[in-house]
Parts: C-alpha cells; sequence; structure tokens
C-alpha cells in the first residue's frame, strides 16, 4: 500500500508542476490557435534566470519570481508583438516552423550563454522531507505544487474579472468582433503570449528548485506541455491543472506497476488517444472544429 | 412516380437544442420549393441534413426512391444530388475552370479524365456566361461571377436535384435576374430544386412551394402568394411588434398586398435593410 | 459587401477568423493559372532538372567521396521533404510525425536482415509496404482531425511508436540499437558504399518527384488539392475525402519508409532515438515550405537548398551553426511564407521583390 | 496560395539548378584544395580530426571532450613534436556532429577527403560506432576516447582503438571494490539503469560480477535514458531495502537517483553510480546529498604512471587547472589519453602517414598520464582497469584500485 501512496502523491506533485508548465501553452493554443514550439525553452529561460539571481544574489527561487515574472512577461510580450503577429493569420505549420527557429536560437542561446552544465538552484530546505507515515512529502516539492495551483487560480481570475481578461476571452472566440468592439487585437495577444512566457518561467523557476536543468531539456517539456494541454482541452486552464495531475499519476502509476521505461509510451498513448476519442479535452466541451467530419 | 427527392421526419438535436425537427417535405422534379425563415430557423442545417454534412439523428432522406439517410456527401453527390453553400466555398487554389471540372471529374456518375472533365467545365461556364473569366482565381471574381462560379460547380456534378443555398445574396436586383432566370431554365430541364433565400422576389418568382422554418420546426407549407401573407410568417420574420405595425399600417392603408416586401428579411451579414 | 472582389494577399479583410486554417483558406493566388498544361516553357524546366540529374548521376567521378556522402543526404531530405507535400502540401494535413515511416523503413530491413536473414530488397518490399499499411492504420483515426490536432495526433505517434520500438528489445535492440550485417560472413546483400547509396536515394528522389509530379496533374491530384481548400465543398463535388487523405498519407508513408530503409542500410546501426527524431519531421516541413509546399519542384528546391546550407553553416560555424540556422528559419517564415518557388515566380511576374507582400500577407 | 504544379517551371528549374549547381561546384572547388593525404603533414603540421557533439544531447560531454583534445594540441606543442626529423605542428580540426550517428559517419568522410587520416573519437558509443564503420572502409585511423560500449569491439574492425575501459567495467568495477574495502559487506543490491545500450552493457557487467561475489541482486530496474525523475523504480526498491544501489546512468539520472531517494527514504549503506560523481555537477547540483556517493571513473588524479608529455596524473592535474581553471573530470582525461596515443604512435613511427601510424598505434606498450596503454587484437586497452572514487566533504577521491595515494573508502555512508 505505502508504496502506492507513495507513488501517488509523488505523481500528484509532479503532475502539478507540469501543469504549471503546460497552462501557458495551453492558453497561447486556445487563444491564438499558436501551437509554441519554444515555450519549454521559455520555461528553461525562466529556470537560468532564477538560478543566476540566486547564484548571484542569493535569491531564493520563490522570491525571485518578483523579478522573474514581470521580466519574462515583458519578453514574451515582444515576442509576440514583434515576431509572432506577423504570421499569425498563416496555414499552422508556419507558426511551428517560426516557433521551432525560436526554439532552436533560444536553446543555443542558451547552451553558448550558459554550457551545457547541469544546474539545479539548492537552497536550505532542497533536501527536507515531510514524512506523514511511510509517505514522504518532499518541501520543494511541495512549494511547486502551491505555487502551481496559485499561479492557476489567479490566471483564472485574472482571465474571469479583469477587462484584459474579457478581452482575451474575447479575442480567443471571434477575432473579428473582438476588433469590432474596439479592442486592440495585437495588444491583447502580445499580453497572452507574455502571460504565457511569465507562466512558464515561474515553472522553470521551480524546475530548478526541484530537479535539475540544462537547455537541451527544453523540448522535452515542450511535448509533455502537449499532452497536458490536449488532455485538459485548450485554453481551459483548470483543464490544464486536471491535466497535468492526470499525466502525473499515469505516469508514476504505469512506471511503478508496469516498467519504467513505459513512462513516455503512456503519456504518448494518452495524448493519442484523447485526440481520437475526445478531442475537447478531458474537461472541454467537444469541440466541433477539432474534426473534418462528423 | 417516385418523387426526386423527399424527406421523411427528417431531425438532428445538437445536445439539448433541437436545430431541425420533424421536417418532411416531397420535391418532384421540375419543380422547385424554396425554404424560407429567419436566422437560426435550421435551413442550413436542413440542406447539410440532406447532402449528408451532417447526421440526421431521425427521419429519412429519399432521393429518387432511394433510402440515403445519413449517407457521405460524396454518396449523395454521386447520386446526382448538387449543392451549393451559404457561404462561398471556392477551391482558392484553382482556375475558375479547374474549379467547375472538380464536379465533373468526381461528382458525375462514373467520373472523367482531367481533360473530359475540362471539357465539362467549359460547357457549364459557357452557358452560365463565365466563359471569359475561366483563367481568373476565384477570388478575383466580382460578386455575380462568384454566386454564378458556386452555381456552376454545383452543375458540373449533372445533378437531377439541386439545392441553391443562398445564391442571390450580395447581388444587385439587376444581377439577380440571369440568376433567376437560369433556375427557371434548370426548372424546366427537369431538376428538382430547393432554394434557400432571404431574397422574397425570388422566392416569388421561381417557387412551386414553400416551406416556412422556425426554430427547426415546420411553420407552414404551401404556394408563394398564400404563405407570404400568411400573419405567422410575418410574425416569424419581422418580430411580434414590427408585425404589429404592418398590420396597423395595412389597416391604415387599406391595403392588402403581399405582407413580406421584397428584400426585407434579416440578412446574413447582419446589414439588416429596415424595410418600407 | 461591396461588389468588388476581395483582394488577393488581403485575407484579414473581411471573413477574419481566430481560428484561419478551420474556416477559409486566408489568401488567395494573384492569379490562377490551368494546371496540367504541357507547354514549351515546362518542357524546357523539366529538361533542365533532367540535365542536373544527369550531372548529378556522373558526380562519383566528379566529386570527391564525403561529397557522395553529402549529396546522398541532400537526396534524402528532398525525398523526405516531396513525401511529406504529399499529406501536407498538397492534401494541407500537416503531419508532424512522418518520421514514423522513416523509423519504421529503417527497423523493418535492420530487423528482416539481422534477425531473420533477408536480403535487402525483399525487405524494402515489406518495409514499403508496411510504411503504406501504417499509415493507413494511423490514418483512419487521425485523418479526421483537423490543422493542429492532426499535427499533434501524429507527433504523438510517432513519438509514441519509438517508445515502443524502444521496449522490445528482444526484436529491435532497443536502446541499444540494431546493427545490419553489412559487411563480413552473415552479410546477405553487399553493401554498396558512397557511390552505391548515392545512386539509391538518388532513384528514390526520381520516383518521388515523378510521382508527385503524376499526382499533380491526376484526378487524385485534384481530389488532394480540393479537400486542401475546403473539404466540404470537396466532399459535396463527389469526392471521397476519406479515401483520398489515407491514400495521400499512404503514398507519403511508403516513399518515407524506403527513404528510412535506404538509411538504415547506409548507416549499418541504427538506434530508435535518431530514425524516430522529431528533427528529421521538422527538417521535411521545413524544407517542404520554405521551398513552396503543394508545387511540384519547391520541396527539391528547399531541400536541396537548406541540407546544403545546414552543411555550409556545420563547416563553417561550428559553434553557432543551430543558433544561426533558427535564426535564418525564422527570417524565412516571415519574408517566405509561400516559399522560395512562388516567391521566384512572383518576382518574375510582377518584376519587383514581392517581400512587402509577404510580410503583409499573415500578420496581424 | 498556387496549388498548381509547376506554373513558371523554367524560373523555377533554374532555381533548383542553380542552387544545385553552385552546391556541387563549391564543394567540388572546395575539396581540390586538399592535400597530404598520403603523409597527413601538410606543410609543418599534422592535423587530427575530431567529430564531437557540440550541440544536441551529447552536447555537455562532447564539450569537455573537446577540452581535453585541446589540452593536449597545447603540451604537445608547447613541447614540441618531432616527426621525421624536423619539428611540427599538432593541430585538431573540429566538427560538430549533432549527437546524430549519421552525421558523425560523414563528417569522419569529410576528413578523409581532406586528407585527415588519424581520426580522435566523438563522444558517445552510438556516435563511435558509426564512426569506426566509416574510419575502417576509409582505411583511417581512430583512437577511441570514450565509446565504451562493448559492441564496438566484437566488430572485428582493425583500425579503432580505445584507450578506456569497456562499457562492462563500468559498474562491475564498484562490486569489485566494494566487495574489497568495505565492512559490513553488503548483501543485497539493487541495480537501477538506463535504457541505452551503453548503460545496459554495464548494468549487466555489475550483475555478474555481483553474482561472482555472492551478493544477492534483488532488483534491476529499467527508466527511461536521459530523465529527470526516476522515483517509480525508487518507490519500487524501497521496500526490498537493499543494502547497496547502484545506478548505471549518465549524469542526470544520476544526480535524480540521490536526490529523490533523499526525499523518499531510500537508505542503503552506500550509492555506487557509473559516469555521473565523477562530473563536478554532481557534487556542485546535490551538496551535501553527495557525500558518499561512489562513482567509477575512467580516470582519477591519483592514478599511477606517467609519460613525457603529460608527466604524471597530479601533473596532468594541474596543467588542466591552469588552462581552464577547474579540475579535469575523467572525460577530458580520455580525450587528452586518446590524443596522447597518436603522438606517441607518430613519434615511434616516426611519420604521419596513416598506415606507418596505424602500425605503431598497434604496437603501442607506453606508460602513461592515464595508465599503460597497449591494445589488444580488437582494439581494447588490456591495462586500463577503472577507478572507483567516492565524493568526500564535496571532493571526488579515489578509494580503488589501492595505491599508496589513494583514500580510505568511508563505509557504510548511509545516513538520515
Amino acid at each position: 500500500m505505502t508504496p502506492f501512496l507513495q507513488a501517488t502523491v509523488y505523481g500528484l506533485l509532479q503532475g502539478g508542476l507540469l501543469a504549471l508548465v503546460a497552462v501557458g501553452f495551453s492558453l497561447v493554443w486556445g487563444v491564438m490557435n499558436v501551437v509554441n514550439l519554444a515555450h519549454g525553452a521559455l520555461a528553461i529561460t525562466g529556470a537560468y534566470f532564477s538560478w543566476q539571481l540566486h547564484e548571484s544574489l542569493g535569491l531564493d527561487p520563490v522570491l525571485s519570481l518578483v523579478v522573474v515574472l514581470p521580466v519574462m512577461f515583458m519578453v514574451g510580450y515582444v515576442i509576440q508583438r514583434g515576431l509572432i503577429n506577423l504570421v499569425v493569420n498563416a496555414p499552422i505549420w508556419m507558426t511551428l516552423l517560426l516557433t521551432f527557429g525560436l526554439e532552436a536560437l533560444i536553446v543555443n542561446g542558451l547552451l553558448l550563454a550558459f554550457t551545457g552544465d547541469f544546474r539545479s538552484t539548492r537552497t536550505g530546505y532542497s533536501t527536507n522531507t515531510l514524512a506523514l507515515g511511510g509517505v514522504r512529502i518532499p518541501y520543494a516539492r511541495l512549494i511547486a505544487f502551491g505555487l502551481s495551483l496559485l499561479l492557476t487560480v489567479a490566471l483564472v481570475l485574472f482571465i474571469r474579472n479583469t477587462k484584459m481578461g474579457l478581452a482575451i476571452r474575447a479575442t480567443g472566440m471571434d477575432r473579428t468582433a473582438a476588433r469590432l468592439m474596439g479592442m486592440n487585437v495585437r495588444h491583447v495577444y502580445a499580453v497572452t503570449f507574455g502571460t504565457a512566457t511569465a507562466l512558464a518561467a515561474a515553472a522553470g523557476s521551480m524546475i530548478g528548485l526541484v530537479g535539475t536543468f540544462t537547455p537541451v531539456v527544453a523540448g522535452g517539456y515542450t511535448l509533455q506541455s502537449f499532452v497536458i494541454a490536449v488532455l485538459g482541452g485548450l485554453g481551459n486552464m483548470w483543464g490544464a491543472l486536471a491535466g497535468g495531475l492526470v499525466l502525473g499519476l499515469a505516469t508514476a502509476w504505469g512506471a511503478l506497476y508496469l516498467s519504467g521505461t513505459l513512462v513516455n509510451a503512456i503519456a504518448f498513448g494518452i495524448l493519442v488517444l484523447v485526440l481520437i476519442v475526445r478531442p475537447s479535452g478531458l474537461l472541454g466541451k467537444p469541440y466541433y472544429e477539432a474534426r473534418a467530419e462528423a | 412516380m417516385t418523387a426526386a427527392l423527399e424527406t421523411r421526419d427528417l431531425s438532428v438535436r445538437f445536445g439539448g437544442l433541437k436545430a431541425v425537427d420533424g421536417i418532411s417535405v416531397t420535391v418532384e422534379d421540375g419543380r422547385v420549393l424554396g425554404v424560407i425563415g429567419p436566422n437560426g430557423a435550421g435551413k442550413s442545417t436542413f440542406i447539410n441534413l440532406i447532402t449528408g454534412q451532417i447526421r440526421p439523428t431521425r427521419g429519412k432522406v429519399l432521393v429518387a426512391g432511394r433510402d440515403l439517410t445519413g449517407a457521405k456527401p460524396w454518396k449523395i453527390a454521386a447520386a446526382r444530388v448538387a449543392r451549393t453553400f451559404q457561404i462561398n466555398k471556392p477551391f482558392r487554389g484553382l482556375s475558375v475552370r479547374d474549379n467547375v471540372a472538380i464536379g465533373a471529374m468526381f461528382g458525375a456518375p462514373g467520373g472523367g479524365s482531367v481533360a473530359k472533365a475540362r471539357g465539362v467545365a467549359d460547357e457549364v461556364l459557357e452557358r452560365l456566361g463565365l466563359s471569359g473569366v475561366a483563367e481568373l482565381g476565384p477570388t478575383e471574381l466580382s460578386v455575380a461571377h462568384a454566386q454564378r462560379l458556386e452555381v456552376a460547380k454545383a452543375l458540373a456534378l449533372r445533378p437531377r436535384v439541386l439545392f441553391l443555398d443562398e445564391a442571390m445574396a450580395g447581388l444587385r436586383p439587376a444581377e439577380m435576374e440571369p440568376q433567376l432566370e437560369l433556375i427557371r431554365e434548370l426548372r424546366r430541364e427537369g431538376l428538382a430544386i430547393v432554394v434557400v433565400e432571404h431574397v422574397m422576389r425570388a422566392i416569388r418568382s421561381v417557387c412551386d412551394t414553400v416551406l416556412v422554418m422556425q426554430e427547426g420546426r415546420e411553420l407552414l407549407t404551401g404556394p408563394p402568394d398564400e404563405v407570404l401573407a400568411d400573419e405567422r410568417v410575418i410574425t416569424a420574420y419581422l418580430g411580434q411588434r414590427y408585425a404589429e405595425r404592418q398590420r396597423a399600417e395595412r389597416a391604415e392603408a387599406g391595403g392588402s398586398g403581399p405582407a413580406v416586401a421584397d428584400q426585407v428579411g434579416p440578412r446574413p451579414e447582419g446589414e439588416t435593410r429596415a424595410p418600407g | 459587401m461591396a461588389a468588388t472582389s476581395a483582394r488577393p494577399g488581403m485575407p484579414e479583410s473581411e471573413s477574419e477568423s481566430a481560428h484561419p486554417e478551420l474556416g477559409a483558406p486566408t489568401t488567395g493566388p494573384p492569379k490562377a493559372a490551368p494546371a496540367g498544361r504541357t507547354t514549351a516553357s515546362q518542357l524546357a524546366g523539366w529538361a533542365l532538372v533532367l540535365g542536373l540529374l544527369v550531372i548529378c548521376l556522373l558526380a562519383p567521378k566528379l566529386f570527391i567521396p564525403s561529397f557522395l556522402r553529402t549529396l546522398s543526404a541532400v537526396f534524402m531530405f528532398a525525398t523526405l521533404a516531396q513525401a511529406w507535400n504529399i499529406i501536407g502540401g498538397f492534401t494541407g494535413y500537416p503531419s508532424f510525425g512522418n518520421v514514423v515511416f522513416f523509423g519504421l523503413g529503417g527497423y523493418t530491413i535492420a530487423v528482416l536482415m539481422a534477425r531473420s536473414h533477408w536480403s535487402f530488397w525483399p525487405a524494402l518490399v515489406v518495409a514499403v509496404v508496411l510504411g503504406a499499411a501504417y499509415a493507413m492504420l494511423i490514418g483512419i483515426p487521425t485523418l479526421r482531425l483537423k490543422g493542429h490536432y492532426f499535427a499533434i495526433a501524429t507527433l504523438g505517434v510517432a513519438e509514441g511508436t519509438r517508445e515502443i520500438v524502444l521496449n522490445v528489445p528482444k526484436v529491435t535492440g532497443g536502446g541499444a540499437g540494431i546493427t545490419v550485417p553489412a559487411v563480413g560472413p552473415s552479410a546477405t546483400t553487399s553493401y554498396p558504399g558512397n557511390t552505391g547509396f548515392l545512386y539509391y536515394f538518388l532513384a528514390l528522389l526520381v520516383v518521388a518527384m515523378l510521382a508527385v509530379y503524376a499526382i499533380a496533374r491526376s484526378r487524385f491530384g485534384f481530389a488532394l488539392r480540393a479537400i486542401n481548400q475546403d473539404e466540404d465543398a470537396a466532399a459535396a463535388a463527389g469526392i471521397n475525402t476519406t479515401r483520398m487523405k489515407i491514400a495521400a498519407f499512404m503514398v507519403s508513408g511508403a516513399i518515407t519508409a524506403a527513404a528510412g530503409s535506404i538509411y538504415a542500410f547506409q548507416q549499418v546501426s541504427i538506434y530508435p532515438d535518431r530514425l524516430f527524431s522529431v528533427d528529421i519531421t521538422v527538417l521535411m516541413v521545413i524544407m517542404a515550405v520554405i521551398g513552396g509546399s503543394g508545387t511540384v519542384i519547391g520541396p527539391l528546391v528547399g531541400g536541396v537548398g537548406l541540407q546544403f546550407l545546414s552543411e555550409y553553416l556545420r563547416q563553417n560555424f561550428t559553434d553557432y551553426h543551430t543558433f544561426i540556422f533558427g535564426a535564418i528559419i525564422i527570417v524565412a517564415v516571415v519574408l517566405l511564407p509561400e516559399g522560395a518557388v512562388r516567391f521566384a515566380s512572383e518576382t518574375v511576374r510582377q518584376r519587383r521583390l514581392p517581400i512587402m507582400d509577404n510580410l503583409r500577407r499573415y500578420r496581424l | 496560395m498556387l496549388r498548381h504544379p509547376t506554373r513558371k517551371p523554367a524560373i523555377v528549374a533554374l532555381v533548383a539548378g542553380s542552387v544545385l549547381l553552385t552546391a556541387c561546384a563549391n564543394s567540388g572547388g572546395s575539396s581540390s584544395s586538399s592535400s597530404g593525404a598520403s603523409t597527413g603533414v601538410s606543410g609543418d603540421t599534422v592535423t587530427l580530426g575530431a567529430a564531437v557533439s557540440l550541440t544536441g544531447a551529447l552536447a555537455r560531454e562532447g564539450i569537455l571532450t573537446r577540452e581535453g583534445y585541446d589540452l593536449c594540441t597545447d603540451v604537445v606543442n608547447a613541447k614540441g613534436l618531432q616527426i621525421g626529423g624536423k619539428k611540427v605542428k599538432l593541430a585538431i580540426t573540429y566538427q560538430d556532429d549533432k549527437s546524430a550517428p549519421d552525421t558523425a559517419g560523414q563528417l569522419i568522410d569529410q576528413f578523409n577527403d581532406k586528407g585527415n587520416k588519424l581520426i580522435l573519437g566523438p563522444y558517445g558509443s552510438a556516435t563511435t560506432e558509426a564512426a569506426a564503420a566509416v574510419v575502417e572502409r576509409n582505411g583511417q585511423v581512430m583512437v577511441d576516447s570514450s565509446g565504451a560500449d562493448d559492441k564496438i569491439f566484437t566488430k572485428g574492425y582493425k583500425r579503432t582503438f580505445a584507450v578506456l575501459s569497456p562499457a562492462s567495467k563500468y559498474l562491475s568495477a564498484i562490486v569489485t571494490a566494494v566487495n574489497e574495502l568495505a565492512t559490513p559487506k553488503p548483501k543485497t543490491v539493487a541495480i537501477l539503469s538506463a535504457d541505452d545500450g551503453f548503460s545496459k552493457t554495464a548494468a549487466d557487467g555489475a550483475k555478474t560480477e555481483a553474482g561472482k561475489v555472492g551478493w544477492n541482486v534483488v532488483a534491476t530496474n529499467y527508466f527511461p535514458s536521459r530523465a529527470t525523475d526516476v522515483s517509480s523504480s525508487l518507490t519500487q526498491i524501497r521496500g526490498l531495502k537493499p543494502d547497496l544501489v547502484l545506478g548505471s546512468v549518465h549524469l542526470e539520472e544520476g544526480i535524480a537517483i540521490i536526490r529523490q531517494s533523499r526525499e523518499l527514504g531510500v537508505t542503503p549503506m552506500a550509492f555506487g553510480e557509473t559516469v555521473a560523481p565523477p562530473t563536478p555537477d554532481f557534487a556542485s547540483t546535490l551538496g551535501p546529498q553527495a557525500e558518499g556517493v561512489l562513482g567509477s571513473s575512467q580516470w582519477t588524479k591519483e592514478g599511477k604512471g606517467k609519460d613525457e608529455w603529460f608527466g604524471t596524473a597530479a601533473d596532468y592535474n594541474a596543467s588542466f587547472q591552469q588552462k581552464f581553471g577547474r579540475e579535469p573530470e575523467y572525460h577530458a582525461a580520455e580525450a587528452t589519453a586518446a590524443c596522447f596515443a597518436f603522438v606517441e604512435a607518430m613519434t615511434k613511427a616516426n611519420s604521419a602517414d596513416p598506415n606507418k601510424v596505424l602500425d605503431a598505434v598497434a604496437a603501442l606498450d607506453t606508460d602513461s598520464f592515464f595508465g599503460q596503454i597497449k591494445f589488444n587484437q580488437t582494439g581494447l586497452n588490456i591495462y586500463k582497469p577503472m577507478a572507483v572514487i567516492q565524493i568526500q566533504q564535496g571532493q571526488q577521491v579515489a578509494v580503488w584500485p589501492k595505491t599508496d595515494k589513494t583514500s580510505a573508502m568511508r563505509w557504510p555512508v548511509a545516513t538520515s
């Protein structure tokens, strides 16, 4: 029983962190119909940012978000406004290629700047765990999980209750109508992408807190974001959270009871299955546009 | 003789919404059925149910007596049922000629080679007066030509049943007449035609029967003049308040002319023109 | 709406939607010309292409061994780009998992040659058939999906297939890879060497070019283009869209599997990470799109151009080449969204560089 | 958006043609300038070719390998290399194989065309294997610095030599060392391994060795190569309470095992891992958690042996520190050793002619900062033992094989 509980707890904690990586990805996809292949690279950029602040100023990764979030928001804003907006109306593979180029640029830029060395943001509480019976909960992962929940809730509140949030939802549903209502779509898109980038960077900071990173792991996080975004339904923020938790649990249990080498196969199996059976995701309404044929 | 097209109790639900609910119609060869109703009444969905874009949840579709309920669109096309779309759907990368040739290539029974299909396309274009623009791209056409292209694409299938979904939309009155003449001509040739229109002049001038739909259901069926004068139709189309006002106006004028004036009715683009 | 036509290149004017590819295509051609008419200039163009092929056939005499190998890679990627072009360019279904056929082809010949001691040629036939069959198998469910959903589903299939290959080490060798018996007593087919592989890849490229050329002017090609432009209208015009899409995917899969087979034989030892690498898919897409997707010649131009470019960058900018390549992709996507081939023909037609048109075309 | 076949075919073909022709012409032209293929000496420079991974998954280790090669040229050129009675400069030309085996093979061909017949191995088994096949065909000579999978040496290649121990020795060395040094001896061992070829071979080696010394292997568990979350594997073995946990891993899985073991309360007497602990990132990332972890290393600065170029292992350590400002890890040392083997062979042969160098490498029997080097029929270094290190006070210290310089192994090291 203990291995099961332990794997469950760990899977949930890991899933919560992955959800934070994916929520911005899902937002961008849902609102702008852009699949951002550079999302993982932006998360890892956040990890380096936070790590650098910790190394040079001794700033705790959670505290460093005060700096990381606004700066990365601006970075995202500029990328969208200056680059992605240029091709946002193009056939979808164009944005895929553009963001792929962006990913190559960021990852190799990080490699040149920080080398390929493995990094980890090591804090005083990195090693401590909370033992509940036989189940152990590492504090760092708990913090990362809590932050995930907090930021997801904050994002939902932002989207639901602010004027800008309304604008983002409106443009996501019908851009022409939004424009007719006097919204500056370019600005709204850039804010959306900036928000997604800031959230990715926050997730990156947490990745540095609970584990190790190097520029080349960026692609892996993008792939996991795919799975989670599809699982949760595009642009659905609660869905992203649920998708992350489901993915975390599925891989933890799969590795425990089947084989550790199957975790990726499980993740991609879920992805394909969800797409075919229920392209709207677990929480979404049926997404008619997803299908070519009724 | 079996009717060219028959639907029995045709229905579809999207979740809780009954988009089309129990529509039964019969269209004989050489007859024109008009379908009218306010936006959202389910007119286009009704066509989509027949031509296979949407599968019905209940009811039957018979083409010349053959049961084609829920068949895929290309099966319907092979049964010589052709349609236009409310929003024009040209193949933008292809020339006007090739747009039409596609239908002759695949839709016509037995199909044909690319060269043969182009030959058929040229004939159709000639007939519709589009020969001059055969080499252009569909985005270079005027609205009138674009609407004709949609019809040409459908005719290339050599249909016996033809659906025209708002083929008059966006046309100026002068441009409408040739289109109406074409419909009359096709009707003389024996095609069974279903016309979905907001342009009441068109409905009155070409239809043998008119079906009025409201919220997915049949409100009324009958000859055009009768239907267009019906109180329920006016209310459904123009709303309660406007209907009352018009009734008052009519009483004042003492006239009894057609209630639904030409070219009234909500336009798909939302550019509703006030009647009168 | 005014009684004028929508101006080409101004897609956002009226029917703007937040999901452009789910609705109507976003732009139209300045002028659509008849397809499939054989003209003198076309013949001249193809004669030139053939002439180049002859030159490249003579390459073993003209060039040094490593160039043969580079050229083999160029031919292989041009072939892969062309195969992607069938499903992605013509049909408009952007497969992001086409590498799965490459890996499948490679592993088919490796397993048959290493474990069952087949010789290369019959194994190649099996690989091609399997490539087509697998395309059908995954195409039936995934080709119901549109746009990004299809792209992601195929990506998932490719990654998932790699994981399966990794998890059956008894057959595939798993992560340790598998070695084709190419030399020594266990070899079933003599190793063709650099020149041999150059011919194999060239032959395959010619096959792919001819296949796409034939498709482009056949009914099949018209059906695919119609599906790409508007699937509902295509179905209403009598096109069996399901069957056509699956057929296109199968042709694409078969050609890609053949390329993977030859590649595996050339490499001798193969590993799942390389044979199912998402990078290979991305290269296919980039080459086809930057050359000009949906054209016959574009993927060839893109494949040849980009492979040589990446080779040049790697040799001359050892530390920065990926960085530069990424930047070039970004610039190319922004400036040549319609591909080099259309850019060139537009330049000639308008007698000026249509860069600003391209910039405006997809801008928000 | 034209969906036509060749609308302007002439133009299009012209574009395609010019691209192809320019490319052909360029490459053809540049090749003609290559020279010196027969002697390997062009002017007064000997150039070795090295395909290393500078981008992609192996970029980290590839760059470390390049540093080892760079140090070799620095030291050799400072002391002066004499071949054929004249002083020649040693140079290495690098190309990035992008961590892809096919690219590595292609690069070896390119080196061959440019007259680079002497090849320094890439990083990693897959790339090395691809390179070895090409080297054999082209009649080049390669000294492999890090391709350790035993598979490479079962193919009968005559032109590839490895200065390092094969994969099967990586983890079994820790078993041997612990069995020799530990009291109380562990009775049970759990092996965690990545699922790539190299790691699996190493895990198999340890399993065999553990059987020989009479330990009970309670679990052998695999996870995906380069995984950063191995918690499920650890959860599975936690209940088995193994005395020793061995990891056949790369750096990221190695760090994850230690870190997540602490998180999950997996507390054996000790952990031992391949590859990861000798890498500086390991101790710097894990901090106190790294204390006591055993690692297998191809080389330690406490090793015996010396040569005229680099001196002793300690001297090598010093010169590396001087150049790069930090201590070398074994990746760099084995790279330098591969380069050293070429230098030594060229000196012995008094030529850079590939065939003469090949014979000289095959006949090499020399002491070095890397230990004694002598190759057997398959190209493996017969004298090469693995070393075992332990992290003590944040530093890696050699604990095995026993010499007068090595420190005592701390045992058991389990904490909390």
